[in-house]
């Protein structure tokens, strides 16, 4: 019932509209309705190896279908590639709407019909078999994500969407039409590339156009602007879901369609194609100056936005390396992305839910108040800043793995250093909103939104002692890219250089947990409230002339040494690139000056080229 | 197999008693080499170990919440882990079963767990202090990855107990010219690492109250020093593991038991003599402000670094 | 331009050391005109209880590094209401001299928002500064009748 | 090993590593350094000055106390750990000194905090100063410096003293009996 699932998209966003006014029971639908992709899923799980028991695939899914639609044909099929990436949306997308029938109230209906038409043409793109259904769906997310950003009603987040979204568009269709041009098949299956600079400009435009959409530097513009003025659980399935379509392009393209040898025609680096090699150094800076940036925003949503760029500039350099442990890399770092970021903006949501403060500087020592939203954000925490004790520390090794096997010696520690300045934003998240000086008297946020976060964490948990899981779902797509997979069990990953051993990680950090426990429960202790602190002896009642909570500003030396070089530089660039924009333009409407005299001379002037064009050839 | 399992958890359990014990040696150690220095007696060589006992046998031992408790736990566990993770003397207890990535990494266990507890206690002081460590550990990762890299691309792998290996019989990376000069610079970043001045920004009792560590007394402390002792050692063993090769000079297939002694022994000697190079510089500097640390590391270090990671790029493509 | 030029009603005391004596109104209107002439400096402000004149003298102290010159102006107020405008304006370290003085000597500083608690929190009797105010007794009736702590 | 005994290792160790934060008022903070430094060296008896009371055993006030002051010596010496001592430096602790008659120091430090030593000297000689640190580890050996035990036991006393010094005012008792009956 593969066409019955889109239909069913369509009839539940009308049906949710309709419910604008109930938006409990819009809830219900819609999560209902969001089902679906996750049956696909299990039905489909024996593609990637998996075998899961009957009785969890209850509906009977196509793996292969064509579809007269008018004129054209839509023609689907579901792919290996194509099935992990549904993974990620399929199981964040339910949940994402399960937190916002708590989170969002003004206009329900009219939010779950546009989340569920996001999801309609993300599913599209993902079982898409052809160029053309490729891009109708592509499209239909686009325009979808765009009603979304309409309800953030901030100017300069949907005048950056509209202007990035078109240009990606833009780009994504002169590459398709490049591409059909050269080997008229719009089919992904049937295309044979030459290695012309044509194809190559092609290739080039689609992974661009690709890369607005994940967000790589400097097509990244947008991206902060809808992920802080967005509401909460649509960014987490922005960030967490969407922004990895883009990714999921890019790897159809550059490895599905167009392959290493196309790209190693012109030259190879230390094994990397050129082409590939950009882009990984494209995604390092990213992965860096997103970090930077991350540093030094106070907007929560900011933040985390600035944050999603570095870490899926991460993505990119696994992509551009294209090594099969480079690109299982990326893939499970997507994953662990689309997990972690979303619980992240998810917790940003319950907070702001509770407190009505997005700032960071104003929020602080929450962790007592909404325990369980601290522990799901720690989590996630831990896995952004890739410590070994969640799953965020497979993806970023597997990634450094790559890098050194091909030898590259200043993408690594850029990558390197980048993870480093994580731990510096992740540090300033748990301590300006879960820790030091309680302001708020709140209480734990909503079941709805504790369940929500909470299975969201679960498979940075389940993946961290079983990173060989994911390694398992991503073979099959290296297979079919002819690479061979990386040799792995269900806990120990091993490369040519070194191998990881989970099991050992977590037993080993379970006895040296349990020895320190000894230590520390041999003595009994004494809880002291929160005014019972050492500051030079002031006591308690001059508090009020004190500030605490020492979250404001909190890395100014950092922005003293950095903040010139990174503040604003890339919408400067962008500012730059306007002006010429906007001084060519002025310079064309010169020519057309509405002068019959002036026209005859210009077509005069053509045929003279053409017929100079025809006898100099 | 169950007396395997068991033999296994005595051995790492007494490689973590190991550990803390020669940690604490280190923390009277330094003490009583910097008052020479200073022209002074100092402290008995043996004070770590009254000082750890003092801390734990406090009668009140006050905490801010359960937040706060992480502290002392991960910090210890951390820092233990990370411990076994290395190989010590040539003995590779669980380094065949990560790597050097897998190490830096489980240094931030203990960092991160112990910048939550000191957040939690709400205190400013500990707050700023976090962020001084914070930025120092950006600051000095710089020029620490750029030569582990240089390393590893030059060796060819990502093990540390492949390259403790790969160094046996004297082949000391401190031998390899380019290496040398690695040497310097990650010495410099491992000033940072240890916290000694002119790096100590981030405790800086006389302007911060020891910043991270103003709330914690007694057993909250103890468990602190322990990593703080603990984390001296790990650094220092990092340190010879990359260049001095891990202090292993007798192959343990040729003499038996005598090797492993022998090897501890200098090992041993290494790291001490690793820590008291730091200690010289400590005794005798004053301290940085943190942009000025920054600026140390990331232009004249990461500098420096990068001279040698073009070095290492002519040479392997050669 | 110095004081003795500025003011002819100035007394020189020493060399560098010119004393102007004033009243209350026109206090304001030197301290401008000294503060505009390069006497930038305020030093401080002083308080003296001429008990038997039933008055309070407040001097102003001023210094000029252009001409090594220290320039005190003296006011008279009344002891039995002592108040005084606020100078804060002019100088803002003024502020914390004046709740000094008002601490110690019970000057009221009208204009100057912050004469509360400063060096003594919470103090009680009359202002301890002020002549009529007997320290040694207070002492002995106080600190001295505080009780031990008692062992049983 | 019975509870006597591990007390009695417990204090062997203890003495040998007393970390002192210092509260410096007064003119008694200037014989600190030599303490401190090679002349002196109390590092030899594993003294150390820490920089907060919450790591500290020792708190050593050093000179006449205001009362405005004396409020945030008992916050520092309620925030330190037990077992926690108190040493008195220089005759301004004892009875006054030459503050006997102003009108806001105290006199007598031991009426609101309970003080095992007093150095008597004004100024005390680092002599004096190491002649104490040596009794005090005397003291904590045999078990006779007991400060935070008397604080424990008669902490009403200590906080009506206490009280009747914030207030300037002898009556405050009532006051504070009827806060105590609350």
């Amino acid at each position: 019932m593969l066409m019955e699932t889109f239909y069913a998209f369509i009839i539940g966003s009308l049906v949710v509209l309709a419910l604008n006014r109930f938006p409990r029971i819009a809830a219900v639908v819609a999560i209902a309705v969001s089902l679906l992709p996750l049956f696909a899923l299990i039905y489909w799980a024996p593609l990637v190896g998996l075998t899961l028991p009957s009785y969890l695939s209850l509906l009977r899914f196509e793996t292969e279908i064509s579809y007269a639609l008018g004129p054209g044909t839509i023609l689907l099929q579901i792919t290996p590639l194509g099935w992990f990436f549904l993974f990620l949306l399929a199981t964040t997308f339910p949940l994402v709407l399960l937190f916002a029938s708590s989170f969002v109230r003004d206009n329900a209906g009219g939010f779950y019909a546009s989340m569920l038409l996001t999801m309609l043409g993300s599913f599209g793109v993902l079982l898409a078999r052809d160029m053309l259904t490729f891009f109708i769906f592509w499209e239909i997310m686009s325009w979808s994500i765009l009603a979304l950003v309409l309800r953030g009603h901030d100017r300069r987040a949907i005048v950056s969407y509209l202007a990035f979204g078109s240009l990606s568009a833009m780009l994504l269709l002169f590459g398709f039409m490049i591409l059909y041009y050269k080997t008229g098949t719009f089919l992904f299956g049937e295309m044979a590339l030459e290695a012309t600079p044509l194809t190559l400009a092609g290739i080039s435009m689609i992974v661009a156009g690709f890369a607005v959409k994940g967000a790589l530097m400097p097509l990244h513009v947008w991206a902060p602007h809808v992920y802080s003025r967005s509401e909460e659980p649509f960014v987490a399935f922005l960030s967490g879901g969407l922004s990895k379509l883009g990714y999921f392009g890019m790897i159809l393209f550059m490895y599905g369609v167009a392959t290493v040898p196309f790209f190693a025609t012109w030259g190879t680096f230390r094994g990397v194609p050129y082409f590939g090699y950009a882009l990984a150094v494209i995604g390092a800076f990213t992965a860096f100056a997103g970090t930077v940036l991350a540093i030094m925003q106070d907007d929560l949503r900011k933040l985390l936005a600035y944050s999603s760029i570095g870490q899926l500039g991460y993505v990119a350099i696994g992509i551009g390396i294209g090594t099969p442990l480079a690109l299982t890399g990326a893939l499970f770092q997507a994953l662990n992305h689309t997990f972690f970021k979303a619980v992240l903006f998810l917790a940003a949501g319950a907070v702001y839910y509770r407190t009505g403060r997005w700032k960071i500087s104003e929020l602080g020592g929450l962790g007592y108040k909404m325990p369980f939203t601290f522990l799901a954000a720690l989590f996630a925490i831990f896995a952004l800043a890739s410590i070994p004790i969640t799953s965020g520390f497979a993806a970023k090794w597997l990634l450094y793995e790559a890098a050194i096997e091909q030898g590259f010696l200043f993408v690594t520690p850029i990558m390197l250093i980048a993870g480093v300045g994580a731990f510096l934003y992740a540090y300033k998240i748990l301590y300006g909103v879960f820790l030091g000086e309680p302001r708020h008297d709140v209480r734990e946020a909503p079941l709805s939104q504790l369940v929500a976060m909470w299975i969201l964490v679960l498979p940075l948990v389940v993946f961290l002692v079983f990173p060989g899981w994911v390694l398992d779902i991503t073979s099959p797509i290296l297979q079919e890219y002819g690479m061979q997979p990386v040799a792995h069990t269900p806990y120990v990953i091993t490369t040519n250089l070194a191998a990881y051993n989970t099991i050992a990680v977590i037993l080993a950090l379970i006895g040296t947990l349990f020895l320190a426990l000894i230590l520390y429960k041999w003595k009994p202790q004494k809880v002291v409230p929160h005014e019972d602190n050492y500051l030079a002896g002031e006591p308690p009642e001059n508090y009020e002339y004190i500030s605490m909570h020492a979250a404001s500003n909190y890395y100014e030396p950092f922005e003293d040494v950095f903040g010139g070089i990174f503040r604003k530089g890339a919408e400067r660039g962008w500012e730059i690139v306007l002006a010429g924009a906007e001084f060519l333009s002025n310079g064309a409407r010169r020519i057309y000056t509405g002068l019959t005299e002036d026209y005859s001379i210009y077509i005069l002037l053509f045929f003279l080229v053409l017929v100079g064009w025809w006898l100099l050839w | 197999m169950v007396i395997e399992i068991i033999e296994k958890i005595l051995l790492l359990s007494g490689m973590v008693a190991l550990g803390f014990i020669i940690g604490m040696f280190f923390n009277g150690f330094a003490r009583k080499v910097t008052a020479r220095i200073h022209n002074r007696v100092g402290p008995p060589i043996y004070q770590g170990y009254l000082d750890v006992f003092k801390l734990f046998a406090k009668k009140t031992n006050i905490s801010h919440g359960w937040i706060f408790d992480l502290a002392a736990l991960f910090s210890v566990a951390g820092i233990a882990l990370a411990f076994l993770f290395l190989p010590v003397a040539g003995i590779s207890l669980l380094s065949t079963e990560g790597d050097l990535f897998l190490i830096l990494y489980l240094l931030a266990i203990p960092a991160l767990g112990f910048a939550l507890g000191a957040g939690a206690s709400g205190n400013p002081n500990a707050a700023v202090g976090i962020m001084r460590a914070l930025m120092l550990m950006l600051a000095y990762e710089l020029p620490l990855v750029m030569v582990i890299v240089a390393m590893m691309v030059h060796y060819n792998t990502t093990s540390l107990a492949t390259l403790v290996q790969m160094q046996s019989n004297f082949k000391w990376a401190l031998f390899v010219p380019q290496f040398f000069i690695g040497a310097i610079i990650v010495d410099m970043a491992l000033q940072g690492m240890l916290m000694e001045k002119p790096f100590d920004i981030a405790i800086a009792p006389h302007e911060i109250a020891s910043g991270p560590m103003v709330e914690f007394g007694g057993k909250h402390l103890g468990a602190l020093m322990l990593y703080k002792m603990m984390a001296i050692v790990v650094e220092t063993t990092l340190f010879v593991d990359l260049f001095l090769g891990g202090g292993v000079v007798l192959s343990v297939e040729q003499y038996g038991w005598i090797a492993y002694l022998v090897n501890f022994l200098v090992w041993f000697a290494l790291i001490t003599f690793v820590f008291f190079l730091a200690l010289l510089i400590n005794a005798v500097f004053p301290r940085f402000r943190i942009e000025q640390a920054l600026k140390f590391y990331w232009k004249y270090d990461a500098l420096a670094a990068l001279l040698l990671l073009i070095w290492v790029y002519a040479g392997v493509s050669i | 331009m110095m004081a003795q030029e500025l003011f002819p009603q100035a007394q020189k005391i020493r060399e560098g050391r010119i004393r102007i004596e004033t009243t209350k109104d026109e206090v304001g209107t030197i301290l401008r005109k000294l503060k505009e002439n390069g006497y930038d400096h305020f030093v401080m402000l002083s308080c003296i209880d001429w008990i038997n004149d039933g008055e309070f003298e407040l001097v102003y102290h001023m210094w000029s590094y252009e001409y090594r010159e220290h320039v005190m102006i003296s006011i008279r107020v009344d002891r039995e209401n002592p108040t005084m405008l606020s100078l804060r304006d002019i100088f803002p370290q003024i502020e914390t001299y004046e709740r000094e003085i008002h601490e110690m000597f019970g000057v009221n500083f009208i204009g100057n928002p912050r004469l509360g608690d400063f060096i003594l929190e919470g103090w009680p009797h009359i202002p301890p500064m002020r002549k009529d105010f007997d320290t040694e007794k207070f002492v002995k009736d106080f600190y001295y009748k505080i009780p031990e702590v008692r062992e049983e | 090993m019975r509870n006597e005994d591990w007390k009695k290792i417990s204090r062997l160790v203890s003495k040998r590593s007393l970390w002192m934060v210092h509260f410096c008022t007064g003119c008694g903070a200037m014989e600190m350094p030599p303490v401190m430094t090679s002349r002196y060296d109390m590092e030899r008896f594993g003294m150390h000055a820490m920089a907060t009371p919450r790591q500290a055993d020792i708190l050593l006030i050093t000179g006449y106390l205001a009362v405005k002051t004396l409020k945030r010596v008992v916050q520092v010496y309620e925030q330190m750990q037990d077992p926690k001592y108190v040493i008195g430096f220089g005759s301004c602790t004892i009875n006054g000194g030459m503050y006997w008659d102003s009108y806001n120091t105290i006199k007598d430090l031991s009426k609101y905090i309970p003080v095992d030593l007093y150095i008597a000297g004004c100024m005390p000689r680092p002599e004096a100063i190491m002649d104490a640190f040596l009794k005090l580890m005397d003291m904590i050996d045999k078990g006779e410096a007991i400060g935070w035990k008397k604080y424990r036991k008669y902490y009403d006393q200590y906080k009506r003293n206490q009280r009747m010094a914030f207030a300037y005012r002898l009556d405050e008792v009532k006051e504070i009996k009827e806060d105590d009956a609350k």
